[in-house]
């Protein structure tokens, strides 16, 4: 049931209006004047100031894949964090490690790794789900591009944002 | 000619009155300002019956009525300036603007009657909606007839005959909830206008080819025989084809069955009646230049013979009430034509005044019963028993309108049927005759259902009080005038 | 140089293009289009005559564009009433076609 | 004014003389061509796109006529108003192309026919009309001041139905208003 | 004479547009930013060149390089021609109105016709067929609703518009509007009577009447030119943009300019009417050397740019109209209130020894 | 008084609507018409040719037009018919089962409508009171009729309608083809007009046709009559009597009134055309009548058929012949209603009229079959019964040409054949009769009663009034014929020759001719003495 808000009864004066909008805008003026005499304190002045520095910790930037210190991709192309993403922007072809190779348990590697950066979200449920914390979101956050194709993050790029974790969870380095 | 003792004392009253006596615009200022009156209460008066509004005005028309009879004499249109060159108040025209006044005032007794049909037109509304503007609309119409009789200038023509259409236009197409009345209110507004483009235009032929738009002066220019009258002529003619659309005569009338069948009814007495006397007026004010030209009159005898025939067979087969009574208009402009075509003012003037009182006493009483039973004939199967008074009353307005002596409708014929046989008018006499007969028929359909056929309800019929009168005066004057004409004979001579 | 008859031509054959159209259309918005150039077309006309008959003043006769004004005015109102009765049909029938006005018949 | 030493003489000179041919015919074919096809067109929108044409082609002929006024008036009502109404009404309806339905040509040939015969009987007329033979007599007066002395008829012979037209249109108000209301009180 | 005038005429048309009216609505696009922001207690464009100055020929460029796209259901012809009717009418009425007194002996206006107010609302209501068919040619929701809300608005606020200045005319008894000008040289500007013959008391009595009718006409100015707050045909938030929702690039541009230039064109002869166009107390005219002609142009911009300004500072401080308050803003507030006044002009009038 | 007996039924008829119980009022209002117009016969003063007890009120002066009533000779004999015939009408309406107080008002209206048609001296009225029976006819036929009611109304209304409005015309023109300065519609100046010459030869001829094709609708001229046996078989008896007894007879009274007067020359210029049509309406009509095989048909045709002998009478233009022609209007009048009147009866009791279903009704109804005998025998023409000095008196009449022709003329001839009709109307009459009332009474007519009491009175009244006429026609022809004098001599020098009947006291008008007091002594005069 809809409840019906009964107006306000206005005296003669307020049904004028006109002193509301004048006083509307003075106060309109007002700032205006400050902006123009530098009393406001503006915003930060993006390009050459940043916030890099004082970005915290869980800041969610742009999600990257790592390695471990052994020079390995951490990922296992279990695929979780593609079925996870909310806007579908992970795309993850698994390949299988050869057994002649030293991680040869592992048993998997993503043999291609994109992330769509015009779709993503940066909603860090990749990371959240990811079973080998391979992935992470990282602090950049201008990603940009002069073609559709260039705002597709391949593995080399992930990996090269996200660079070397060190020393978190050595499940496979201690299973050798 | 001998005074009779009443008129006697009408010119004694109007002796002793002469120190007020009242200019003729100022009437149709009294009735603007009578709308404009209404109009505000009915805006700010939200919770008043409507119908006051009604009877107030009736009351306001009839002071204004009785006040027509106190008017000053205007200068005569050879030295006329100014205001003046538009703007009449000849007997002709005092006694139109009291004609007007007068329907006006009945229509607006049929619209109370009427009310409970408007009401249902807007569903949802309080019952109130749109009974103020049905009220106060005719008294608009009502200015703009009597501006339209006084008007002797084609611009004044125009501008009057306008306020008259377009108040019309709306009046029409009143219960908008009716897809029939609205389709009535397209047609009429289609063609209504249509005919203003060719008044229009006609109306530019004419000035550019005498460089007049006073009818006056457009007689001198016309009377100068130097004058080549094919450009002229061309204009006449146009205006005709939309003066012809006013009045409804052949071929011009396609638009009346529908609109007369589709509009309140109320409304279609009121376009039958106040509309169709304003078309004549106009008219014969307009042709009276132009009567010096001879294809003037061989077109008007076309169209009246034409009109005469088509109406008058065409209302044969009506089973309808309100669309027989649209064709027995279309007839009864035929029979108005041949007046016009003899130039007889006072015959046409006369059937006119009979026009008015049988018309409106079968809408009156066509109003009555459509809402207790139809608009059909057959609707009106035994009304002798379930209403005498109605039944009577139908009877007497079927009897004047087929032409029965002793009613003003014979009176009517006989002048009209007068003027064509002094002006040996051999052809339209004859149509005219014969088709008398097809109209005794059509209109003694109506008496028969009502006398002879038994009706499938018997309760009776209610009639107001307001109406009741209404109606007893219109059969009163219907005969009275039937037997005694001399007053509205009189009435133009002055 | 153009003359009197040329206008009026030129206003003949507008007022004949809108006399066609009113007569052939079924829209009815194009027929109260067709209206407005008739009534145009008139008031070509007067005022080509209104230009051509100059009055002792050295003037053209403004009687006649006096008259062009109401002409203008009045076919504004009737155009407005038209355009609101077509609203009110077409709310009522779903269409502006002349052809589905048709239950009232002979 | 006129005289006054700031604003010299009207930048329009004062034209005494009738348009010239050319831009005549340029103008009444552009009001003709378009006025047929307002008529012809088969979407509203066209028609009444083309009626604004054609009304400016006719506000120009009026200017050509000496008539500044009724040409500004022209283009101010029918151009700016009326035809807006007209759109929106279109629009409003949502009104498309009519489909095209089978030309009844009896009718459509009938319908040329009498509106061909109305305009030879015009042209005719023209032909016969002496004075339609003449060209334009020139002015001597100015009509610089136009909207002044239609003004000043409007006010003094023509008050009457000046006033008239007022009510008109406070009738046509009142119609419309009650006709296109939506919800009555 | 002849080859004279043509060639002024041809100079000053060329000149006020590409002069002064192209630039100046780039600048007031730019300006209307940079206000915006300094409103909203931002910076705004500050980057292009010192100050953000050459922000606007970034953005002509812009426009010119976007993607021009027609959405496959529209209706191709009237797709393209909506745009181009949309500028035309508001650059055209600039014609009339006098931007300066003379400059070498050459009035400073294009074309000093006999019935200017009249051709100003004349050509300034066919700017609605730009908007209107723009929205409809789209074939898309909201720009047909965009154009619907247009066209009804600018029939609406038209009759205020025009009953408004009535009074204006009624003082100066003629629709020429360098005589308004002139007028308002000798007897003081309209709402402002302290220059001119100011001594004259009653004077002062008319302006009460005047300043009503300046609201009244700057109002219905804001309604004409679609600005905010009753810029229902565009409304972002509702109609996303309204008739130009689905247009891009150049035709897009167009529309924006066609905006702005409607504004400056309101503007103009707001100051003509109201602010004594070109003539400020103690500035001679062009005829006491071209310097001062060129003063009086500066004169008249400058004011111009003063009504733009108040334009912009409007939009950044009222919300938006509901569209049924709008309408009834028009048709029972304005309308009634420019109809007495006109009465109350015309009931002064016959009492006051000539002003 | 002339008022008095036209009004009284028009009142009457109103009062009755309003309410005041029917039959007593009607019955009232008739038993004092007759008496007024009794009191008028009585009261008459003979021999002069002039209109008496005339009063009038002015309508319009400008057209000369009053409501002016007065009698003279001829109005009073068709007043006093249809008083009589109103009453026995009336009287023999008895009880009505539906709308009964609108029958009467509409009897009353016929009634009241004749009666002014006939005592109006004004033009205009003398037409409009005729008219106002119109819708009277139309209702009591539709509501009361049998058979083909309903076909039958409309017959008779749209015959009428147009009929009348031709007449309209004629009259107008007549009113028009007078020079302005006397123009009135006033029938008497009309005829002092007329007696100056200023009716011209030409119009004479055009109105003359008009009026004989607009009175000759009204009474059922050959070919115009099909609407009247129709009529008549449908109409309720009363209707009937009213209708074909009074109401029919205007188009004489009309021809007498005006056409002979005033359009001498139009009359003589279409007498060839009338002689032929009632010719048509004697011989071709008779022997349609022969071949009718219903009772009511019969009677009908042979109203129409008897029409022919009066219009004989009326185109010979003798004053013999024309006086002949009112006795016979009168007598016809009388005996036509008395037949309907028993006709009417016959079939509220038996149901059919079909001749072959009657027979020997006589024996159980023997006053029907008596007063029916009177009625056909008057019908026939037998001595001593009314018709008889009206028929003898139009065929000597018409023998002796009022046109001065030469040789065996037209008139001869037409006399001859006329006779013949008398033959031909024995013939039907006495089938009729025998059919109906002689030969063997059929079973099933065995219980019928006869008249009752209360039906004897109108009959007799009819019977009584027939035998007194026929023994004693002189007052009559007294009263009629200065009126004929006075017409035949105020016009043209050329009729003069034709008049049979000087009279001492006919007021001599102005045009007398020179010759007056060698022409003849009528025969009618002789006869009546």
């Amino acid at each position: 049931m809809a409840v019906t808000v009964p107006r306000p009864r206005l005296t003669w004066r307020e049904r004028l209006y006109l002193p509301a909008i004048v006083a509307g805008l003075a106060i309109t003026f007002k700032h205006f004047k400050n902006m123009l005499l530098g009393r406001t304190k503006v915003t930060m002045q993006y390009p050459e100031q940043k916030w890099d520095s004082s970005l915290p910790e869980h800041y969610r930037g742009a999600p990257a894949l790592v390695r471990d210190e052994d020079g390995r991709v951490r990922c296992v192309a279990c695929q979780l964090c593609e079925f996870i993403c909310p806007p579908r922007a992970i795309k993850i072809l698994p390949g299988e490690i050869p057994s002649t190779d030293r991680f040869a348990k592992v048993e998997k590697y993503p043999e291609q790794f994109d992330i769509d950066m015009i779709r993503c979200i940066f909603c860090g449920m990749c990371e959240e789900v990811c079973p080998e914390q391979a992935i992470y979101l990282r602090k950049d956050y201008a990603i940009t591009g002069f073609t559709r194709a260039e705002m597709v993050h391949d593995k080399e790029k992930l990996l090269e944002i996200g660079g070397v974790m060190h020393g978190v969870v050595l499940k496979w380095n201690e299973k050798k | 000619m001998k005074e009779t003792p009443h008129r006697a004392w009408l010119q004694d009253l109007r002796d002793s009155l002469q120190m007020i006596m009242i200019t003729a615009p100022e009437l149709e200022i009294a009735v603007l300002v009578l709308g404009m009156v209404i109009l505000m209460v009915e805006a700010f008066a939200t919770k008043i019956d409507k119908r006051i509004l009604a009877f107030a005005a009736i009351a306001g028309l009839a002071v204004v009525l009785v006040a027509s009879f106190f008017v000053a004499p205007s200068p005569s249109p050879a030295q006329a300036t100014g205001f003046w060159n538009f703007y009449t108040a000849d007997r002709f025209s005092i006694f139109f603007k009291q004609f007007a006044l007068l329907t006006t005032i009945v229509v607006l007794i049929m619209m109370t009657d009427y009310a409970p049909v408007v009401r249902s037109s807007f569903p949802g509304a309080t019952p109130q909606a749109g009974l103020g503007e049905f009220f106060a609309l005719p008294i608009f119409t009502c200015v703009g007839l009597m501006y339209l009789v006084s008007a002797i200038d084609f611009v004044f023509i125009f501008v009057s005959l306008e306020l008259v259409t377009i108040s019309f236009y709306v009046l029409v197409s009143f219960t908008r909830r009716n897809p029939i009345t609205l389709e009535a209110g397209i047609k009429y507004l289609v063609l209504s206008a249509l005919s203003t483009a060719f008044l229009v235009y006609g109306i530019a032929w004419i000035f550019g080819a005498t460089g007049q738009t006073n009818l006056h002066r457009l007689t001198q220019a016309l009377a100068n025989p130097a004058m080549n009258h094919s450009a002229a002529l061309l204009g006449m003619v146009l205006v005709l084809v939309a003066l012809g659309f006013k009045i409804a005569a052949v071929p011009f009338q396609i638009w009346v069955p529908d609109v007369y069948q589709g509009a309140p009814t109320p409304v279609t007495a009121y376009l039958s009646v106040g509309s169709k006397a304003a078309g004549f007026v106009v008219l014969l004010r307009v042709l009276q230049p132009f009567l010096l030209l001879p294809e003037t009159k061989r077109l008007i005898i076309l169209i009246a013979l034409l009109t005469l025939i088509y109406g008058n067979l065409a209302a044969l087969p009506q089973a309808n009430l309100k669309r027989l009574l649209a064709y027995s208009s279309i007839a009864h402009a035929g029979y108005l034509l041949i007046g016009v075509v003899c130039f007889d003012v006072r015959a046409v003037t006369f059937y006119l005044v009979a026009y008015l009182l049988m018309t409106l006493l079968s809408f009156a009483v066509l109003i009555i019963v459509a809402q207790q039973a139809g608009e059909e004939i057959s609707d009106f199967d035994g009304l002798a028993r379930r209403s005498p008074f109605l039944a009577f009353a139908m009877l007497i307005g079927m009897v004047s309108l087929a032409g029965v002596p002793f009613t003003a409708g014979f009176l009517g014929k006989f002048y009209i049927f007068y003027a064509a046989v002094l002006q040996r008018q051999i052809m339209l006499v004859v149509v005219g005759v014969i088709t008398v007969g097809c109209g005794f028929y059509y209109y003694l359909k109506v008496v028969r259902a009502m006398y002879w056929q038994s009706a499938e309800k018997s309760d009776k019929i209610p009639v107001n009080g307001l109406s009741r009168f209404a109606i007893s005066a219109l059969i009163i004057s219907t005969i009275w005038l039937g037997i005694y004409p001399q007053p509205i004979l009189d009435a133009l001579k002055r | 140089m153009t003359t009197l008859g040329d206008y009026l031509l030129v206003s003949g054959i507008l007022f004949s293009i809108g006399f066609a159209g009113v007569m052939l259309r079924r829209n009815l918005i194009v027929i109260l289009m067709s209206l407005e150039l008739m009534l145009n077309a008139a008031n070509l006309s007067l005022v080509a005559f209104s230009r051509f008959r100059v009055d002792p003043n050295g003037l053209p006769n403004y009687n006649a564009q006096v008259f062009v004004f109401f002409v203008i005015t009045v076919a504004a109102a009737e155009v407005a009433v038209g355009l609101a009765l077509l609203v009110a049909l077409f709310r009522a029938r779903q269409t502006t076609d002349v052809k589905d006005i048709s239950s009232l018949k002979f | 004014m006129l005289g006054s030493p700031f604003f010299p003489q009207s930048a329009i000179r004062n034209p005494q003389s009738i348009m010239s041919p050319f831009l005549f015919w340029i103008f009444a074919l552009l009001m003709l061509v378009f006025g047929a096809a307002v008529v012809v067109n088969r979407n509203p929108v066209a028609s009444a796109l083309s009626l604004v044409v054609s009304f400016l082609g006719l506000a120009a002929l009026f200017m050509s006529l000496d008539a500044y006024f009724l040409g500004i008036i022209q283009v101010l009502v029918y151009a700016g108003a009326v035809m807006v109404l007209f759109l929106f009404i279109i629009m409003l309806l949502d009104l498309r192309a009519e489909t095209r339905r089978r030309i009844n040509w009896l009718a459509t040939a009938g319908g040329i026919a009498v509106a061909l015969v109305l305009l030879m009987q015009i042209s005719f007329v023209v032909s016969r009309f002496q004075l339609a033979r003449q060209t334009f007599p020139a002015l001597p007066g100015s009509t610089i001041d136009d909207v002044r002395n239609v003004g000043a008829l409007l006010f003094s012979n023509y008050n009457l139905p000046f006033q008239i037209v007022g009510v008109l249109v406070l009738v046509a108000t009142i119609g419309v208003v009650l006709l296109s209301r939506r919800e009555p009180r | 004479m002849d080859s004279f005038f043509i060639i002024t005429s041809l100079l000053k048309i060329v000149g006020i547009l590409f002069v002064v009216i192209l630039p100046m609505v780039s600048y007031v696009v730019y300006a209307e930013r940079r206000v915006s922001a300094f409103i909203q207690d931002r910076l705004g464009p500050n980057r292009v060149g010192p100050a953000g100055l050459f922000q606007p020929i970034a953005d002509i460029f812009k426009l010119l390089l976007k993607e021009d796209f027609t959405p496959r259901a529209a209706n191709t012809f009237y797709y393209w021609l909506a745009p181009c009717l949309a500028v035309m009418p508001a650059i055209i009425t600039i014609a009339v109105v006098p931007f300066g007194s003379t400059l070498f002996g050459v009035p400073m206006v294009i074309a000093d016709v006999n019935v200017g107010i009249l051709f100003v609302f004349a050509i300034a209501s066919l700017g609605v067929y730009g908007i209107v068919i723009g929205g409809w040619a789209s074939n898309s929701k909201y720009p047909f609703l965009g154009g619907i809300r247009s066209s009804a608005q600018m029939l609406s606020y038209e009759l205020s518009l025009g009953l408004s200045v009535i009074p204006v005319f009624m003082l100066v008894g003629n629709l020429r509007l360098t005589s308004v000008v002139r007028y308002q040289i000798e007897h003081g500007w309209f709402i402002a009577p302290f220059v001119g013959d100011w001594i004259n008391p009653w004077k002062w009595l008319l302006t009460i009447p005047m300043i009503v009718s300046f609201l009244v006409f700057m109002i219905a100015m804001f309604a004409e030119t679609n600005r905010l707050p009753f810029d229902l045909p565009e409304a972002e938030q509702e109609l996303a943009g309204g008739y130009h929702t689905e247009y891009s690039s150049m035709k897009f541009a167009l529309y924006f300019l066609g905006e702005y230039a409607a504004m400056i064109t309101g503007s103009a002869v707001i100051v003509t009417l109201f602010f004594g166009g070109w003539h400020f107390p103690g500035i001679p005219d062009g005829s006491h050397g071209w310097i001062f002609g060129l003063i009086n142009i500066a004169v008249f911009f400058t004011k111009v740019t003063i009504v733009i300004l108040f334009f912009m500072w409007i939009r950044w401080t009222l919300p938006r109209f509901r569209y049924d308050q709008l309408m009834r803003l028009g048709w029972l507030f304005f309308f009634e209130i420019a109809l007495v006044n006109i009465f109350l002009v015309a009931a002064i009038l016959p009492y006051i020894p000539k002003v | 008084m002339v008022l008095f007996t036209i009004f009284c039924p028009i009142v009457a008829a109103i009062l009755i609507m309003v309410g005041a119980p029917a039959r007593k009022t009607a019955l009232a209002a008739s038993v004092l018409t007759f008496s007024a117009a009794l009191f008028l016969f009585a009261s008459f003063g003979y021999g002069r040719g002039d209109f008496q007890h005339v009063t009038s009120f002015a309508i319009s002066p400008e057209w000369r037009l009053s409501f002016t009533t007065g009698i003279d000779g001829l109005s009073l004999i068709m007043v006093l018919l249809a008083t009589i015939v109103t009453l026995a009408a009336v009287w023999f309406a008895g009880a009505i089962d539906k709308y009964e107080n609108a029958f009467y008002a509409c009897l009353l209206f016929i009634s009241g409508g004749a009666i002014g048609a006939f005592a109006s001296i004004d033009l205009f009225f003398f037409y409009a009171f005729h008219e106002l029976a119109l819708i009277p006819t139309f209702l009591l036929i539709g509501i009361w009729g049998n058979g083909n009611r309903v076909a039958a109304a409309w017959k008779i209304t749209i015959y009428l309608a147009i009929g009348s409005f031709i007449l309209l015309l004629g009259l107008i023109l007549l009113y028009q083809s007078v020079p302005l300065g006397s123009r009135s519609f006033d029938i008497r100046a009309l005829q002092a007009a007329a007696g100056l010459g200023q009716i011209s030869a030409d119009a004479q001829r055009h109105i003359y046709l008009l009026l004989l094709i607009g009175f000759g609708i009204l009474v059922s001229l050959f070919p115009f009559h099909t609407w009247a046996p129709e009529a008549y078989a449908s109409a309720p008896a009363p209707v009937a009597m009213l209708h074909a007894g009074v109401l029919k007879k205007f188009g004489l009274y009309g021809l007498l009134r005006l056409a002979i007067p005033l359009l001498p020359e139009g009359a003589r210029h279409w007498t060839t055309l009338l002689v032929v049509l009632l010719l048509g309406n004697i011989i071709y009509v008779g022997l349609v009548t022969i071949a009718q095989k219903r009772l009511d048909w019969m009677l009908g045709y042979s109203s129409v058929m008897h029409m022919g002998y009066i219009f004989l009478g009326i185109a010979s233009a003798t004053i013999l012949a024309m006086t002949g022609a009112v006795v016979l209007i009168f007598a016809h009048g009388l005996s036509i209603a008395l037949l309907f009147a028993i006709a009417g009866e016959l079939r509220k009791r038996t149901g059919t009229l079909v001749f072959d279903d009657l027979g020997g009704l006589a024996r159980v109804m023997p006053f029907a079959g008596l007063a029916f005998g009177f009625g056909v025998f008057a019908a026939i023409g037998l001595p001593g019964l009314a018709n008889f000095a009206g028929e003898i008196m139009i065929f000597f009449g018409a023998f002796k040409n009022g046109w001065a022709m030469d040789g065996f003329h037209l008139f001869q001839i037409a006399t001859v054949l006329a006779l013949w009709g008398v033959v031909i109307s024995t013939v039907y009459m006495l089938r009729a009769y025998r059919k109906a009332f002689m030969g063997t009474t059929s079973e099933q007519w065995r219980l019928l009663v006869d008249l009752r009491p209360g039906l004897r009175v109108p009959v007799t009244l009819l019977v009584g009034a027939l035998l007194c006429y026929g023994f004693f026609p002189q007052p009559f022809v007294r009263m009629v014929a200065p009126a004929f004098h006075a017409y035949l001599s105020a016009n043209r020098t050329d009729l003069i020759n034709m008049q049979s009947c000087s009279h001492g006291a006919v007021r001599r008008p102005r045009a007398f001719g020179p010759d007056e007091g060698n022409a003849p002594q009528g025969v009618a005069t002789r006869l009546a003495r």
